[in-house]
């Protein structure tokens, strides 16, 4: 089983796909091969998920091949339960996504199978990112996903879509260019001949050293994160930003930056990560709450989710940076939640957008009436975005701010108002959209045809599902997060009432 | 006393194959019929190239040589071997580019606009001299960083230079822009090189030599604070930095760029620019290699200046053949931030081959995208205004996808060969572990940050604009066209993806560095 | 007597089978959501049957439950790992939860039913079964939990079908909001909860009631304090507790239905249930955070009974009355043990003959065209002959009409604060007279008098799915009070779950404050007969009073929350999306327009004039043999 | 002793270099860069006293003979530019700017 390169026939996989597809001279036929390819990857994502040991070696699937030895930089993959569940996620939302596209690329005179050919593209690129165990490979990853996902903005985007994508990508590459100058530096001060992962943990030990590349790394993962108050481009880039690629641009690329930050910021430099942890917190704190007030007064629906993400990747930067088992394992499921919820906010969102053809909240009103599938899912959507308990995203809510509760205690309750604050941008979204008398304007809006039910059941039951049944992820991601947080030799603050053995 | 010199004939055979060919060339122009001279001359360059090319591959496979040629004024070390071959290849494909009638005037002595114009025009007159003018420059260009002592460097700056300035003013179409240009470079190109002699002059005096080595021995005994080395290293500084391209001596480099012929200006921008920096790093290195303390923060100021000044002027650009020109100060900020790397051997060796394979891959990148430019064409000629790139990517995908792909290439996107390319050099630099030269890779990253916007702004405007109605046509490219864009391309796929041999062959020519 | 030790369940029989209890409403849920209009037909019906069947198995929970010795009478049965290291879903079965069980199950299943009739025109009236059988669901697991985690999906989930119900009507604007205000108030509240949960977890390092509870008194006063108060918080919120009460007087624009259910016989209790549940560790007796609760209590039995007093509207005179009737449950359960029998009692009879008069109230509405300004009632009683009678039983037992139920809980409340603390106790009988006064004048306004209502309006009595429920109800509301606490019968029931005070208390019927609280009601029911049965009732509210503006609008509640937190907010807001894009994004932007600005202009450098480019380069000669003299002879 | 040669040699290289600066005509100015590269002919052929070598003196043939196919090249361009402007003023040839 171990002798299979799972990891290399996924990409290698997606991108003979987006090949493939690209070539292809029948739009129809592209849409559908896309799919089936994106299908492929998630069935063998899923197989090669079913043969993973939660608690056997850390790293499985481990590919290793030397690919620029004058750098010392190795093509080099494997996965741990944290990038696999990542993984899993890409591969789950591809296949949406291209079933939410169906149409979406048709509205411009742009290629339709380019949209899809990049979309093949990006999703190798995520699981590449994910895999990669060598830092150069993963910076390579890092960037190189810039570029499909700019050309989807900036091609199949909104009326602002030039500038949305070129800020994007100015600011993911500005802050990629520092994180190269941190890579060159880690590999020079490690001496280690060597670009491995496993071989870089504890190389380096000198603590402004440390401080130094910690930076480097940080503000690239911040920027994609995005922390608060580099997030300016993510309300501009997801909502010029087609639908379907918005929710991979949220669901997935955002997470690169916390995951980033559990694995190399932590890991890589672990008294750095200490001496940073109270201005990180804060600024988590700060993006919690700021992110959230100011999606309460947006009046662009897209641009609202966008800010709410904002809002909720401050609370994964928290419970990274909280550096407790419970709050990293709660941050890292957090990743894999809010790319289904907001992936499925993001799409019904974008199914209420074609309709009517305006993003504006004001423009919409009594959808409900009309719509009751689209305005139900909606709802759903919104309700998990708000960490319903019963749905996924409050499992992993609850968990960072208890895991964070432990060590930092005012942050979490502050982060705690975030809660209501969701409870007020989501159900005021919901109810100017979808509530009261039903606007002129919508009154002939159709409900969700037969396509559209199936991009938005399958990520509905998934978080149904996981909001009552988070342990197979959470089975997964621990032991990861928990060797993770060894290497950063911390270990979780002790109850103070020490507790008899339960009965 | 004088004993007869030594001359190394065969590892100076690529020099004597180069200029032989181009004073056959002149021969050819005084003697074949017109009619033949064409078909004589295109054959004529490019298998000289070639045979010069093959016989810098045997002498690699041969062994480099450990002592210079020539008396000890003509190095060709390793380095001289790498920096030989890349700039063969680029010439090369240059010459291909070169290789188009459009792109040169039928008579260059008849007034624009003229009656004798047309005629010329009618009768298909071409000024054939511009192959024997490519090789001489050619020539210069391989003479120039091989130099081992400044007489010779000086000599093959001019012959380098000369033939150049000459080209610059052979456009085809918008002449009075080329002759321009064509002043321009050699007025200028001559004040510099009087500063260049003028420092070679004040060296002489302080050393008693031009030899490099003498300079390096005078300076070990003397030690570098008298007033003859200063003055006469900043001069002989201005003459260098003038010819890559450095701020403040940038000024003639974008009206050059934009004036000359198209295939000329890749001949620049990629030959050129490859032997001028060969021949920096062999006065600095080499000369004034014990000195390093001394001219490495004029070195980081100027650095800084340049890539600034490339990277924010190039922003409002709106001519794209000068966008590539301020493109080109930027990067050769970017390489003179290798340039200051120096310590000891194991890391001038580093340094030297990310400063090679940074000039190869920015070389081919820049060939192909000048390449490019010549195949994007209005009624009136090439289509240099950018607003007429607006919606190519509609018009002709593929083109624009690889023009879009050299961009990234010179943005330094991972998985193209200029992000190899960057990552080579600032890797030296940040291995010398000082705060200061890292502090610049730090200004470099975010002054490519800033550039990367304009290389962004084409791709914007090619791919998210869309297309006028009377945009520029796309010629079908010429065989020799093709094969220059393809060329580039997969170069700059091959090298982003697998750079590892070319990085070897760099790491072997700097192995052994410059000799002594 | 503390609590009994929390036991795992070993054994079969119903209790291991009590999770149907809380699948089978959601099944029920789940159908008729994902079934959409194909069920349509029989919607209802499935509703109905999901809902006894959950009853089913509440009563056979039950039945095992007092066939077991009391000492085993606290039985968890774990379900399965939610959160690995944090919490599992599992079930607590004790006598607590059970009677909530009885209750929600059964008042539920009465609901379902008078639904059926209320609902029968609505084309809607399947996602209505839907929500009702979420809530079921969502309020069972509420109160069967065995760890905090687990209470609080139920208490979103609550929370939810709250939410869903209130704006079931969402096409009008205003049920809408009221929906939305409900579950962000409550969030507010839920927040309380959510900090003490992580307030628990950090201190005990676990959230199941079977390891905390037992190990409560270990942790420092400040830190039981401080978890009481924030549970309270959470407490607040779900039973429109002041501060959070104003959620609820809005929420009456969902159907009647739901107000009868949901925010009078249920969900709004579930505050009352967490300071029980979590009483014996932190609400003790004597306790700061205990004595909040009274005050709490006591605050808003006043506050609703004021508010009661002015409305017109019955549903929200009803409304205030249920926050009136959930201080007391507050009062009595912020006592410790010797209170909690009675807070529940009070609990389990309100459910009743709240429910009783709030589907009363559904009735008249029903026949009156959905009016529901008291002031175009009048003169009912003959045409509503089955509602009347059960409204006015449901009105009896309110306001403690000698051995109705009310009259049993509710002097036990007063009694029992009255002897821990007299002001409160004192201050409580007040409010039992202002109860006496509005809940007359509401059957005045309505039953008696000339009829005052339209010509359109035809009144009927409702058919007999929905009077049966009223009819049983009204039973229930006769005769529960008695039952529960006549020799101490549920105090002693509820003892393996929450403790025994000490001594057993007697029952003594000629009390001082027993005979003051009968006078002060029956001077509350004169005055409002005098002034409503007497007195022509203009059709139009006079303006009345400032204290009677002031209980018109709720004293102030809104407004206070507009001017504290509404206002305030929005301007918030504004300041936050104006920094947002003038300052955050202005300084992006205005670093990439400045560096394009100074392209624009220091590309004028580049004259074109090839004398300014030779000067450039004869001055950059000189700077450069300038700096170089200068290092090189430093 | 030298030295005087050596400050003419500056002074002439200064002159040229300001020349150039400041003359607009195009053969004026070439005439400048001439005079530098002479004042550089004189500082090597001084050096070359000083030195004691004759380096010196080889390299100031070399250098004239440089300049002498630097004019060449350089009128022929001035020329070129001469005829289609009716103008020698390097002033006038600014279309290439910003």
């Amino acid at each position: 089983m171990t002798a299979i390169p799972w990891l290399s026939i996924l990409m290698g996989v997606s991108v003979l796909g987006a090949l493939g597809v690209s070539f292809l001279k029948n739009d129809k036929l592209a849409k559908q091969a896309t799919l089936g390819v994106s299908l492929l990857v998630l069935v063998l994502a899923v197989v090669m998920t079913v043969g993973f040991s939660p608690n056997g070696d850390r790293f499985q699937y481990a590919e290793t091949y030397d690919w620029i030895p004058s750098f010392g930089v190795h093509y080099a993959v494997a996965v741990d339960g944290v990038a696999l569940v990542l993984i899993l996620l890409s591969a789950v939302l591809v296949p949406i996504v291209v079933l939410a596209s169906w149409h979406d690329a048709e509205q411009g005179k742009r290629s339709v199978r380019t949209y899809f050919a990049l979309l093949l593209v990006l999703e190798a690129m995520m699981i590449g990112v994910f895999a990669a165990t060598d830092v150069f490979l993963f910076y390579v990853f890092f960037e190189a996903m810039l570029i499909p996902m700019y050309f989807m903005i900036g091609s199949y985007g909104g009326a602002q879509r030039s500038y949305a994508a070129v800020k994007f990508l100015l600011y993911s590459l500005f802050g990629g260019l520092l994180m190269l100058v941190a890579v060159i530096a880690l590999y020079n001060v490690a001496d280690k001949n060597s670009f491995l992962f496993p071989e870089l943990i504890g190389a380096v030990t000198d603590p402004t050293t440390q401080k130094w590349l910690f930076l480097g790394f940080f503000i690239a993962f911040a920027i994609k994160a995005p922390l608060w108050p580099v997030h300016t481009w993510l309300p501009d880039a997801a909502a010029q930003a087609p639908a379907g690629a918005a929710v991979l641009l949220v669901g997935v690329l955002d997470k690169v930056g916390t995951y980033g930050m559990l694995r190399f910021c932590l890991e890589l430099f672990p008294d750095a990560a200490k001496w940073a942890t109270p201005v990180v917190i804060a600024l988590s704190v700060i993006g919690i709450v700021y992110g959230a007030i100011v999606a309460i007064g947006q009046t662009d629906i897209k641009r609202l989710i966008a800010y709410t993400s904002i809002s909720h990747f401050g609370f994964i930067t928290m419970g990274v940076f909280a550096m407790t088992t419970t709050a990293a394992s709660g941050a890292t499921l957090y990743m894999v939640n809010h790319g289904f919820s907001t992936g499925v906010l993001f799409l019904v969102a974008g199914f209420l957008i074609y309709r009517r053809g305006s993003q504006f909240i004001a423009d919409y009103g009594g959808v409900q009436k009309v719509a009751p599938l689209l305005a139900g899912a909606f709802l759903i959507a919104g309700l998990s975005g708000l960490s319903l308990p019963g749905l996924s995203t409050f499992v992993s809510e609850f968990m960072v701010l208890l895991g964070t509760f432990e060590r930092y205690a005012v942050p979490a309750i502050i982060g705690t108002t975030g809660v209501i604050l969701a409870a007020i941008y989501i159900l005021w979204m919901y109810q100017r959209t979808m509530n009261g008398p039903t606007a002129e304007s919508v009154a002939e809006m159709k409900d969700l045809n037969g396509r559209e039910r199936w991009v938005v059941a399958p990520l509905i039951a998934l978080i149904v599902v996981l909001g009552f049944f988070p342990k197979p992820l959470l089975d997964v991601i621990n032991p990861a997060v928990k060797e993770s947080l060894v290497n950063v030799k911390v270990t979780d603050p002790a109850p103070v009432v020490a507790v008899k053995e339960g009965q | 006393m004088i004993t007869a010199p030594t001359i190394e004939y065969f590892a100076l055979a690529p020099l004597l194959i180069i200029f032989g060919a181009a004073i056959i060339g002149v021969l050819v122009e005084a003697f074949a019929p017109r009619y033949l001279r064409r078909a004589v001359h295109v054959p004529l360059t490019l298998l000289s190239l070639v045979g010069a090319f093959a016989l810098v591959i045997l002498q690699t496979i041969r062994g480099v040589p450990t002592t210079p040629a020539a008396m000890g004024s003509v190095a060709v070390d390793g380095p001289t071997l790498f920096i030989w071959g890349a700039i063969l290849v680029l010439s090369f494909v240059s010459v291909l580019l070169i290789n188009d009638e459009e792109q040169f005037v039928p008579s260059a002595a008849a007034v624009p606009g003229s009656a004798e114009e047309e005629k010329a025009i009618t009768e298909g007159a071409a000024h054939t001299e511009v192959y024997p003018l490519a090789l001489f420059a050619i020539g210069g260009m391989l003479l120039f960083p091989a130099s081992n002592d400044l007489l010779i460097m000086f000599v093959a700056l001019e012959v380098m230079s000369l033939p150049l300035y000459l080209l610059c003013g052979l456009a085809r179409r918008r002449r009075l822009l080329s002759q321009e240009a064509s002043v321009k470079y050699f007025l200028l190109g001559a004040f510099s090189s009087a500063f260049f002699l003028y420092g070679t002059a004040l060296l002489y005096g302080f050393a008693g030599t031009v030899d490099l080595a003498g300079i390096r021995e005078a300076l070990a005994t003397a030690g570098g604070t008298e007033t003859l080395l200063l003055v006469g290293t900043a001069m002989l500084g201005v003459g260098l930095l003038f010819k890559i391209g450095a701020a403040p001596f940038q000024a003639w480099k974008p009206d050059v760029y934009q004036g000359a012929p198209t295939p000329i200006t890749a001949l620049m921008a990629s030959g050129t620019l490859v032997a001028a920096f060969g021949a920096v790093l062999r006065v600095f290195w080499v000369a004034l290699g014990n000195d390093s303390w001394n001219w490495q923060p004029i070195m980081w100021g100027v650095a800084a200046l340049t890539m600034v000044v490339g990277s924010i002027l190039a922003i409002t650009q709106t001519d794209i053949k000068r966008m590539l020109a301020y493109s080109s100060i930027a990067h050769a900020g970017f390489l003179l931030v290798g340039v200051m790397a120096v310590g000891e051997a194991a890391q001038n060796a580093l340094a030297l081959s990310g400063l090679l394979f940074y000039l190869v891959t920015y070389g081919i990148t820049t060939v192909g995208a000048f390449a490019v430019v010549t195949m994007v064409r209005d009624p009136g000629g090439e289509a240099w205004h950018l607003s007429r790139w607006a919606g190519l990517g509609k018009r002709s995908p593929k083109l624009a996808g690889v023009f879009a792909f050299f961009l990234l290439a010179f943005a330094g996107i991972p998985l193209t060969s200029g992000f190899f390319g960057k990552y080579a050099v600032f890797r030296s630099a940040v291995a010398l572990g000082q705060g200061w030269l890292t502090g610049l890779v730090v200004l470099a990253v975010v002054a490519s940050a800033a550039a990367a916007f304009f290389y962004v702004r084409v791709i914007v405007l090619m791919f998210f604009s869309d297309p006028s109605a009377d945009g520029p046509t796309v010629v079908t490219p010429s065989w020799a066209t093709s094969t220059v864009v393809g060329f580039s391309a997969f170069a700059t796929v091959a090298l982003g993806v697998f750079p590892q041999p070319v990085l070897d062959l760099a790491e072997k020519a700097a192995k052994s560095l410059f000799v002594q | 007597m503390e609590p009994a030790e929390i036991l795992s369940h070993t054994g079969g029989g119903a209790i291991s089978l009590a999770w149907l209890m809380i699948v089978l409403p959601l099944a029920g849920a789940a159908i008729l959501l994902i079934g959409g209009r194909a069920t349509n037909k029989w919607g209802h019906l499935l509703g109905v049957l999901m809902s006894v069947g959950a009853f089913v198995v509440a009563a056979l929970v039950f039945l095992q439950l007092i066939g077991l010795d009391p000492a085993q009478r606290r039985q968890s049965v774990n379900l399965y790992e939610f959160i690995p290291g944090v919490a599992n879903i599992g079930l607590l079965i004790d006598p607590l939860s059970i009677s909530f069980c009885l209750l929600i199950t059964f008042v539920g299943s009465l609901i379902h039913i008078y639904s059926i009739g209320y609902m029968s025109h609505d084309p809607d009236r399947r996602r209505f079964f839907a929500y009702l059988n979420l809530f079921v669901a969502a309020m069972l697991l509420l109160v069967l939990a065995d760890n905090y985690v687990a209470l609080f999906i139920g208490w979103e989930g609550v929370g939810l079908a709250s939410y869903l119900l209130i704006g079931f009507w969402q096409y009008k604007p205003s049920a809408a909001v009221a929906a939305k205000k409900a579950f962000v108030v409550n969030r507010v509240g839920d927040f309380g909860l959510l900090i003490a949960m992580f307030l628990i977890f950090a201190q005990f390092g676990t959230l199941s009631y079977a390891e905390v509870f037992p190990n409560a008194a270990q942790a420092s006063q400040g830190v039981q304090t401080a978890i009481g108060l924030l549970l309270l918080l959470g407490a607040c919120g779900k039973s429109a507790q002041l501060p959070l009460q104003s959620w609820l007087l809005d929420a009456m624009e969902g159907p009647t239905p739901v107000s009868a259910l949901i925010h009078a016989a249920t969900m709004v209790t579930a505050g009352v249930y967490l300071v029980v549940r979590s009483g014996a560790a932190f609400f003790p007796e004597g306790s700061t955070a205990g004595l909040v609760v009274t005050i709490v209590g006591v605050a808003t039995l006043l506050a609703g009974a004021i508010i009661g007093t002015a409305k017109d509207d019955i549903k929200k005179g009803l409304a205030g009355s249920t926050m009136s009737q959930i201080g007391y449950m507050m009062l009595a359960a912020g006592i410790g043990p010797a209170g909690y029998a009675f807070a529940i009692g009070h609990l389990i009879t309100h459910g009743f003959f709240k429910a009783d008069l709030f589907l009363g109230a559904g009735s008249v509405m029903h026949a009156m065209n959905d009016e529901v300004d008291m002031r175009r009632y009048g003169g009912l009683r003959k045409l509503l002959p089955i509602t009347f009678v059960t409204f006015f039983i449901g009105y009896l037992a309110i306001i403690g009409f000698p051995l109705l139920s009310g009259y049993f809980t509710k002097d036990g409340i007063i009694e029992t604060v009255i002897h821990h603390n007299a002001i409160l106790g004192w201050l409580a009988v007040v409010g039992a007279g202002i109860t006496g006064f509005y809940m007359t004048r509401m059957v005045v306004m309505t039953f008696f008098g000339p009829k005052r209502w339209d010509e359109k309006a035809h009144p009927h009595e409702s058919p007999a799915v929905m009077t049966w429920p009223l009819i049983v109800l009204s039973i229930f509301s006769v005769g529960l009070g008695a039952y529960l606490i006549l020799s101490n019968r549920l105090m002693v029931f509820l003892g393996p779950a929450v403790g025994l005070p000490a001594e057993l208390p007697g029952f003594h019927p000629i009390s001082v404050p027993g005979l003051a609280t009968l006078a002060l009601v029956a001077v509350g029911a004169g005055i409002a007969i005098a002034k409503y049965g007497r007195a022509e009732v203009p059709v139009v509210a006079p303006r009345g009073s400032f204290l009677t503006v002031f209980a018109r609008r709720d004293l102030y509640g809104d407004a206070l929350n507009e001017a504290l937190f509404m206002r305030p907010g929005q301007w918030l807001t504004r300041l936050a999306v104006f920094f947002d894009n003038r300052g955050i994004d202005g300084v992006v932007n205005g670093l990439a327009a400045g560096v394009g600005g100074s392209s624009g202009r220091l590309r004028k450098i580049q004259t074109g004039y090839v004398r300014s480019y030779a000067l450039s380069i004869f001055v950059g000669a000189a700077v450069l043999a300038g700096a170089w003299f200068v290092v090189g002879t430093l | 002793m030298t030295t005087h040669y050596l400050v003419l040699s500056a002074l002439l290289f200064a002159i040229g270099g300001i020349g150039v600066l400041v003359r607009r005509n195009a053969i004026v100015v070439f005439m400048c860069v001439e005079l530098m590269l002479n004042a550089c002919n004189l500082a090597f052929v001084t050096f070359a006293r000083q030195n004691g070598n004759i380096d010196g003196q080889v390299i100031a043939f070399f250098v004239m003979i440089v300049a002498a196919a630097e004019v060449v090249i350089g009128l022929a361009i001035i020329v070129t530019i001469f005829r289609t402007r009716r103008s020698a003023s390097v002033d006038d040839a600014s279309l290439l700017k910003y």
